[in-house]
């Protein structure tokens, strides 16, 4: 769609998991869902402590092991193989979850399939009566943890927009996200609807504006930035 | 004398009967106490339901214990695996039910059910699909679904250290739902790495302790599954 | 009231104890109420190994320790020292009371105000306006423990009966006891009320029905004994 | 950086308010965290709720907040003790407002208020006066009473060893409500007896994980309640 070299154009995989790394505040608990999400602990700034919990049973989550230290006993709810920091511990699921359910962990990061202008996500299921549904920890993540961050491309990989009116598939949780980090823009959900905060690189607000499925608001950021 | 050991599996799982509502523990291979799951495949029981995060891998552990067609009923939070066909397929002819349940109410359901608990209220799956058909309540102007504690007749879990009383302490990762299953069912049964001396476990840490767990049998070297789905292993043998 | 020699007659509260002793079945996780209760520990018969429970936090309680070996951090629920035997655990209350109230304590033997002859025990509270009422963890044993014995004076102090039509205090919980052991005899709760399996030494049926507040069943063991 | 030490006791519970709801750790004087509520006692917030098991013993502690007259209302099980007049006396003159809970549902009010459970439902006190005015349900043919889950402004609680994230673990049955009780307030105070390195706590072996916590001080020989009470010591000294 894009006919400029996609480099100079738009945030990549790595770079939105930056953006939104740069909103994670020192001293967090933070859950990372599966994906693109998992790439922000690596773009923690400098200077910062933040605290990874994996709901099945590790807070103080590390990076992963080197080839020949891979427990198949230590892995993240994505089932990858992780370490432990110093100063982690283990717990059992209900646990686990106590933090979560009772809104102990700071802020969450997910994919998504749909955000609503309301907030609303809906990223486990397209509804499809074929598919085997899944849901794992994502509704309880998102009705439990106090802030809710999503990483996602803006479109789909079809080109229908995942930013929208109101969801088509099915929720996940209703008016829980606060923010999106997409391949185009960071975007706030308000009581208004979509604000664009920032822009990504030699990307205008009318392109990102096309791709999504509900009218944007231009957050006074962008305003600011283009005076 | 308490001495809740037994030396094969084959009795370990002997009592498990058709229709029995069946624990297990793990989440994906992590915990997955496997050859109790080969044991219970051997054994032979039918219509199960299971209660488990997931659906198994390749065609050994949870995975050949449904493909054995011994499942009539899963209860769990993600059924859908990379490494195995076995679930969907049977989903999609309609020979296996689904309770889906999201994983953390699936674990305080666990719980509940482990300490009493008949019912308990809670916001996940708040105006979701999940929530259809559950009854609903507002506390303090937010909305939650009223969830029903959940009980079993056998647990069948796995640690790492275990005494003739039944104290248990996991490895990392793979304690996930096993102590909780362990106080949930009637008849909780444990595979463990190692067998200690009562009093070994410093009273500190122990993570289940014995009143929960009924028999201890010690399997020293436990297959890993992901290495017998790598390997494409097939249980039991045909 | 008895006229005969209170040391040829009935049971001590050691001998109560003991004669309860004999009914907590080899591997028995058990909890003991404050009070005679407690002494239940010192007679469990040889070759049976019973799991002491307290309440607040320790299963596997060990007798008092030695003067010297005394730790205000290792206690029971009545506040005592107390020791843990090799194979303990310590955990917190909520876990404590997952062990009660799911039905994981086998026996509990407690203290008792009042028991009805339909089971009902009261042993919390006068309903006096100006007590302090005070209930601690009886009412969680009473609804959860599988099987509920009771220890008691067969009279109180001023001669009324405490195994009574139906209880005048504020109940601890309704049809929950089995078995009582008092100074006079073993007396089941059974569908058709109090039933006397066991008289103690030289004390006669008619001696306890005159003391008890309802009509007494004799049971099949007296028979047996009397033949 | 995430460092939860603090130094001194007057830091440690200033913004502790009048009618604040705080949640004292300790069974008796086991776990008691005995400075900590001194210094609340030294730093004067009035109209408190507190969440206790107990009412203290003798002239200090809990038993001292409460003569201060900083606690208009205490929710606990065992009001009673042999050692004190202080609650007693208050009460019979109206001064006090007391709810009384069973131990077992003050513990899993506490947890449920800590896992963001709303409300559940048990056994117990069902048919007693205790269950007056509660909501009654039947499941299974069993009733079972609605307990609501019990939060917190601040928990004052004591642990053995701490680090700076605020991992804990405790001292035999001094750890008695001290776990949940840290899950249930907004802000969780703790003295510890020793302060180790990040790291020197097993991860296996960390009753409360640093999340639960926000403050820790170290207080290497706590006084021992029932000394105290013996030597009929008064708090604060007059």
């Amino acid at each position: 769609m894009s006919i400029v070299n996609r480099q100079d154009f738009g945030w990549n995989r790595e770079a939105m998991a930056k953006r939104a790394a740069l909103d994670i505040p020192d001293g967090s608990y933070v859950n990372l869902g599966i994906g693109i999400p998992e790439l922000v602990a690596q773009f923690v700034p400098e200077g910062r402590e933040v605290i990874y919990h994996t709901e099945n049973g590790l807070l103080g989550m590390g990076p992963a092991p080197a080839e020949g230290e891979i427990d198949p006993e230590l892995i993240n709810a994505g089932k990858k193989a992780v370490t432990v920091i110093p100063g982690g511990s283990y717990f059992h699921h209900a646990d686990s979850f106590t933090m979560i359910r009772g809104q102990h962990i700071d802020v969450c990061v997910l994919g998504a399939m749909q955000v609503s202008e309301q907030g609303d996500l809906a990223n486990w299921s397209t509804g499809d009566p074929d598919a085997i549904p899944a849901v794992g920890g994502a509704m309880d993540l998102v009705a439990g943890v106090k802030t809710i961050y999503v990483i996602t491309q803006h479109c789909t990989k079809t080109g229908e927009p995942k930013l929208v009116e109101s969801c088509s598939y099915p929720l996940t949780g209703k008016a829980v996200v606060s923010r999106i980090y997409s391949d185009l823009a960071v975007i706030d959900v308000t009581p208004g609807g979509f604000e664009v905060v920032e822009l990504a690189p030699r990307v205008s607000f009318n392109y990102v504006q096309k791709r999504t499925g509900c009218k944007l608001l231009a957050g006074q950021q962008l305003a600011d930035a283009a005076k | 004398m308490i001495d809740k050991r037994i030396d094969s599996l084959i009795d370990a799982v002997a009592d498990i009967f058709d229709g029995a509502t069946v624990m297990i523990g793990g989440f994906g291979e992590a915990g997955s106490p496997i050859e109790l799951i080969h044991a219970l495949i051997d054994q032979g029981a039918k219509n199960l339901t299971v209660v488990n995060n997931n659906t198994g891998s390749g065609h050994v552990g949870l995975a050949a214990l449904i493909e054995n067609g011994q499942v009539c009923k899963m209860i769990c939070s993600y059924p859908r695996t990379v490494s195995s066909k076995v679930f969907p397929e049977l989903y999609r002819s309609g020979k296996i039910e689904l309770e889906l349940v999201p994983q953390g109410t699936l674990a305080e359901r666990i719980r509940a059910g482990g300490a009493g608990i008949p019912a308990f209220y809670t916001a996940t799956s708040v105006n979701t699909p999940l929530a259809e058909g559950k009854e609903q309540r507002t506390f303090d102007g937010r909305d939650y679904v009223m969830e029903y504690g959940l009980k079993a007749d056998f647990s069948l879990i796995k640690c790492e250290r275990a005494d003739r009383y039944g104290n248990l302490t996991y490895n990392k990762t793979a304690r996930n739902f096993a102590p909780i299953m362990a106080t949930a069912a009637a008849t909780t049964i444990v595979q463990t790495g190692y067998l200690v001396e009562v009093g070994a476990i410093d009273p500190e840490v122990v993570v289940t302790p014995g009143i929960f767990v009924d028999r201890v049998i010690t399997i020293a070297e436990p297959a890993q599954e992901s290495k017998l789905v790598a390997e494409g292993r097939i249980y039991p043998c045909r």
